[in-house]
């Protein structure tokens, strides 16, 4: 197996479907000639080798992009987009919402729109909060979207190789702090299914659910516990919508005890859908309080200890932990 | 241009069957609780669907909006499958998802609908970059009004169309009101058309109740896009001669000014010309209007007897059982 | 008291909140010159009685409505701008979220932008999905907004006054349907604080959490109820952000029995937020499972037995507290 | 217009302290680790911050972007409080919350800076609106790049703006690059003066390296904006010298393009003027450098010895305590 980053891993899964599909584009704001240029991103080099006619450099244009790509699924394309950085998703959103989300069930389902708008977040890198606002609640809040934030390089590729071949929008969420932190992506091809969570970690005391950059942080948090005898399972939803609600609720049966963590804002993040779901239908397992590690409800800030402030790290973790075991 | 007789009958055909649909609404409307949702006719601009879809190919693709029927009907769409569809029933040609606002009609190439103003425009973008990614010789018409010409996404639409030379027709519907607000009132350029110039495109004006000036326009406007000169802008000046909706009592539209355009039916004006250019008996004429009715009819009483969806049919239709391989 | 449907009540907040602050100015889409002119509207007569200066009709230009609001806030206005309906809230989302919410943070406090945003959801009149589809899950998930939904006129009245005098930027979603369903209103002036849930209706063995039109709809729920002897405790959050946290903490502390009920799809709606909190602070005196009864993940369908389908009503909610009493 | 020895003094002066500025911060990006985000640097287009607001009023505003130091500057922005909050300080003009990227000072009426590209426009039209209710004497300058123009936002906020006749001046700095793509890559129109058209408001190119030309421009278009005849497009062609930010290796653009761009840098430029037109003296001239480097060189040891603040400050400013009364 390689070791690849998650921009990496990106890049093969659009470099293979591609290749495997005529159909498939991808079009953005510099992703074809662009202001950096390392093969950690996860469009390097695809200009070169697919031409100027599949990998579309757009103007600055968020809704003329994801329209882009509405109207080219509409009509029997695969567009893979890309818009920037996750608050950009506001400018693409009526276009997303309003009609990748809704023209299939619009149209009694004549129509198919098998787009994917891969989303870059930027938290951690002092850019503030116009470019680090995790919006992916909005996403799983609409019907008609399928939501991925994968965790690591190798579901990165699996799924977003399911993305694009899914008939139905798909928002594939990328941080971009995990652009640098390598891990095996296997050699051969594979699809990651959507919509399956992945039990990151094996557990009985209590579980974490988690998604993300925030599975990295979690599986540091639960090594530190099994040393003191306390067996942390980390559930990576990996998609948002659909959600694997069986996975959770089997952990949550097992341990009794639920931690969400989420890099977002905490006030309507997507912590709450989880908890809900796990009050409807687990609440008698139930040994101790919910915990939510979360981002505060303040934009990003962008002076460094305020950022760090902003994020939650493994003590955050821990702490929300050590409170309910 | 020399416009042969059986395309001036085409057109005199399709204004006709959208005039008596509509006047069919009109009646329908008075009824209470028969139709439900807002009801928009374009009563007085069926010259402009009418002429631009004459202009086109099978294998061309309309964009249209919340005034669509008379789009929809010239593209051919089948009256019943329509009629059904604004009552609500499950024989319509979208279940009773859409209802009247969002008609869409995949089977004539009438792909997307929206009733979001400016909404329309960056679908058409991806659309017609479909058309010009697999090579096709096809274009794609974008319908709107001169109220979504004020919408960003017209101007980012109309921008990318442009750069990349797509084979797309922006068909401006200047009816002279945006709601309740008269044209001079929501932009201070006297004609849309000229808005052309911000993106180095072709812009023209036409008269909107001419239909074989339409026609005219809609043809060059083809041949340049099909010839990959890239898109036209054509702005079509008429009226909307019943209020924005059925429930309007068009308190700010002068008496007289509706009274001035209602002599300026495009209907007439064809009807005339092609009984002075002996195109057409009166009998002809005639007999022709009794058959749109009869058609018209004949939707209205499938409408009627057609069964609604029940209740459970709400949950279809929102995603594709995925053909992921 | 007057008896006055919603519409009425937000009429006189704003004619008696511009009387009183001649920086208070209303802007939107049809606010002066509208398609429909009832008195049972919100803005119906204030062109009249306070001039083309502060009652600005804008073309349809939902980020340039939105823009406007920021900058003259920041300007020392007290801008009240109306979107209108609830799905055009995304054409407004950056503006609203990136800018109105975050600028004042972003200035390290030194700006301020009172501004209120108006939003009609339009569910329950046969529009659709692109008319009807609740939002406030977004605005609420949002740090730097307040969020109101009143469910009486009253409050209507007293929250939109206290929302165009707040510093801070308000969104005020008010729900259609309840402009034609008269309620009584104080004649003297009053406020309403925003953060503050009321106790719509005392009871001992569940409590309801709902907002907006679902308030009225579990006061006739909850009679039932009462015939059978089962008391449902009925708290109107009015604001969601901020949440009054304590009022639905001391009543669940009291009931042992929780059910959220919103017209918003399920899954991400706000429902969550109230369950994670709950949950966390209150978990001990759950007595039963959490319920939900919430829109379905579905877009808002046109036909009206589909609508009605989607819209939660009082056999849903009877249903749900008779699984957990 | 003649323009006073003052006048061209004080432009002179300003381009130098910003271009000195910049410069300091191009020395600290090489440092690992000093500068938090993304360093964007307008080194080369200072003649257009410089000119335009050499033309302004003490009560005039300015909206600013992502480029925004030499606007700021310009505006008698303090360097000390801008360097340290560059540098995340608590000192900082907005106390570490914005960072680099969206500097506010409100104290010179720099109301609103945002990194959204096209975010500018549409608060202006809200800054200008106020200007024009309050009936001051006074005018909006808003600052954006040649990619935001491809924004809807831009073409809703012109709109507006002409309809209304709003004092507002949309200063278009064309730097011939919108991050790595050209100028021609990402639109047609040769000239983004020819927009104004599309609203029918006047429109100018200017030699956006010659600052006197700029300050003709911006005091003929604010003389137009007070005597209430409405905005004015103005765009200045420019280069950027440096890449879109300091960590770009500007890869795209021609080396020979570049050098001929230093050539006409706009500081030697005026000072050449200066120094033939015996307005200041060779060593007068030194003298001023020599101050403005002095200037800088105190900012970055205030901003050296500021403390950077304290976590939990990342909790204040989201929210005015509200004045409710
Ligand atoms: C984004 C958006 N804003 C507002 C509306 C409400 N609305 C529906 S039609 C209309 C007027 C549109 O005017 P125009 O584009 O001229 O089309 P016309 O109705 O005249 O055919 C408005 C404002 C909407 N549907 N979508
Ligand atoms: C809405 C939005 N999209 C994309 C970006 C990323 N971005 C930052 S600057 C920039 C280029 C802007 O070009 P231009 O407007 O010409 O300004 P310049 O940087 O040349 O001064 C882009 C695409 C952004 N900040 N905001
Ligand atoms: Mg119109
Ligand atoms: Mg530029």
């Amino acid at each position: 197996m390689n070791q690849l980053g998650m921009g990496q891993a990106v890049n093969q899964a659009l470099r293979e479907e591609m290749m495997r599909d005529s159909g498939v584009f991808i079009a953005g704001e510099g992703i074809g000639v662009g202001i950096m240029e390392s093969p950690m991103l996860p469009t390097f080099g695809l200009l070169k080798d697919f031409g100027p006619e599949r990998v579309k450099d757009t103007p600055v244009s968020e809704a003329a992009i994801a329209g882009l790509a509405v109207g080219a699924a509409a009509a029997g394309l695969r567009p893979v987009v890309e818009i920037l950085f996750s608050p950009f998703f506001t400018l693409a959103s009526d276009m997303i919402v309003n009609h990748a989300a809704k023209l299939r069930y619009l149209s009694g389902g004549k129509s198919t729109f098998p787009l994917v708008v891969r989303i870059k977040n930027a938290s951690g890198h002092g850019a503030g909060c116009q470019h680090s606002h995790n919006l992916e609640a909005w996403a799983a809040h609409c019907p008609g979207l399928k939501v991925v934030m994968p965790s690591t390089p190798a579901d990165a590729k699996g799924l977003l190789k399911s993305a694009i071949r899914d008939d139905n929008p798909v928002i594939f969420i990328e941080n971009m702090a995990l652009y640098f932190q390598p891990g095996p992506v296997p050699d051969e091809e594979y699809l990651t299914p959507i919509g399956k969570a992945e039990i990151k970690r094996q557990g009985k005391d209590v579980t974490v659910v988690a998604w993300s950059n925030m599975v990295g942080l979690a599986l540091r948090a639960a090594d530190q516990f099994s040393q003191e005898g306390v067996e942390v399972e980390i559930v990576d939803v990996r998609t948002l919508a659909p959600l694997d609600k069986e996975t959770i609720l089997a952990s949550v049966r097992k341990t009794g005890r639920l931690v969400v963590i989420h890099e977002a804002n905490r006030t309507g993040g997507f912590a709450g859908e989880i908890s809900a779901i796990v009050m409807e239908e687990a609440l008698a397992s139930l040994k101790a309080p919910l915990r939510r590690v979360t981002g505060p409800d303040i934009p990003v800030p962008a002076s460094p200890p305020l950022e760090s402030f902003y994020i939650p790290n493994e003590e955050n973790l821990i702490s929300a932990i050590r409170e309910i075991i | 241009m020399q416009i042969t007789k059986e395309k001036k009958i085409e057109m005199l055909r399709s204004m006709l069957l959208s005039r008596q649909f509509e006047d069919k609404l009109t009646e329908l409307c008075k009824i209470e609780g028969k139709i439900p949702g807002m009801m928009i006719l374009c009563t007085g601009q069926e010259a402009v669907g009418s002429g631009v879809c004459a202009a086109l190919a099978p294998e061309d693709i309309i964009i249209s909006n919340h005034r669509s029927h008379n789009h929809l009907l010239a593209r051919g769409a089948d009256p019943n499958a329509l009629m059904a569809e604004i009552y609500g029933k499950r024989t319509g040609c979208n279940k009773g998802k859409s209802g009247t606002l969002h008609l869409a009609v995949p089977e004539v190439n009438a792909l997307c609908t929206t009733t979001v103003v400016g909404g329309g425009p960056p679908i058409a973008v991806g659309t017609a970059f479909a058309q010009q990614y697999r090579k096709e010789e096809s274009v794609t018409v974008c319908f709107f009004g001169d109220g979504a010409a004020d919408e960003g996404s017209f101007h980012e639409a109309l921008n990318l169309a442009s750069l990349w030379r797509l084979p797309v027709i922006f068909v401006c519907e200047n009816n002279l009101y945006a709601g309740a607000q008269r044209y001079e009132e929501h932009t201070k350029v006297k004609d849309i058309a000229d808005r052309a110039i911000a993106y180095a495109m072709p812009g023209e004006v036409v008269d909107g109740n001419d239909v074989t000036a339409v026609y005219r326009a809609a043809c060059k406007a083809r041949e340049i896009a099909v010839s990959e000169k890239g898109p036209t802008l054509i702005e079509c000046k008429t009226y909307r001669c019943h209020g924005h909706g059925e429930a309007d009592l068009q308190l700010y539209q002068p008496k007289d000014e509706i009274a001035a355009w209602v002599e300026k039916c495009p209907i007439d004006k064809l009807r005339d010309e092609a009984l002075s250019e002996g195109l057409i008996s009166n009998d002809a004429y005639e007999e022709m209007n009794r058959k749109m009715n009869e058609i018209v009819e004949n939707a209205v009483r499938f409408a009627e007897e057609s069964p609604f969806p029940s209740p459970e049919e709400a949950l279809e239709d929102v995603f594709v059982s995925s053909r992921i391989s």
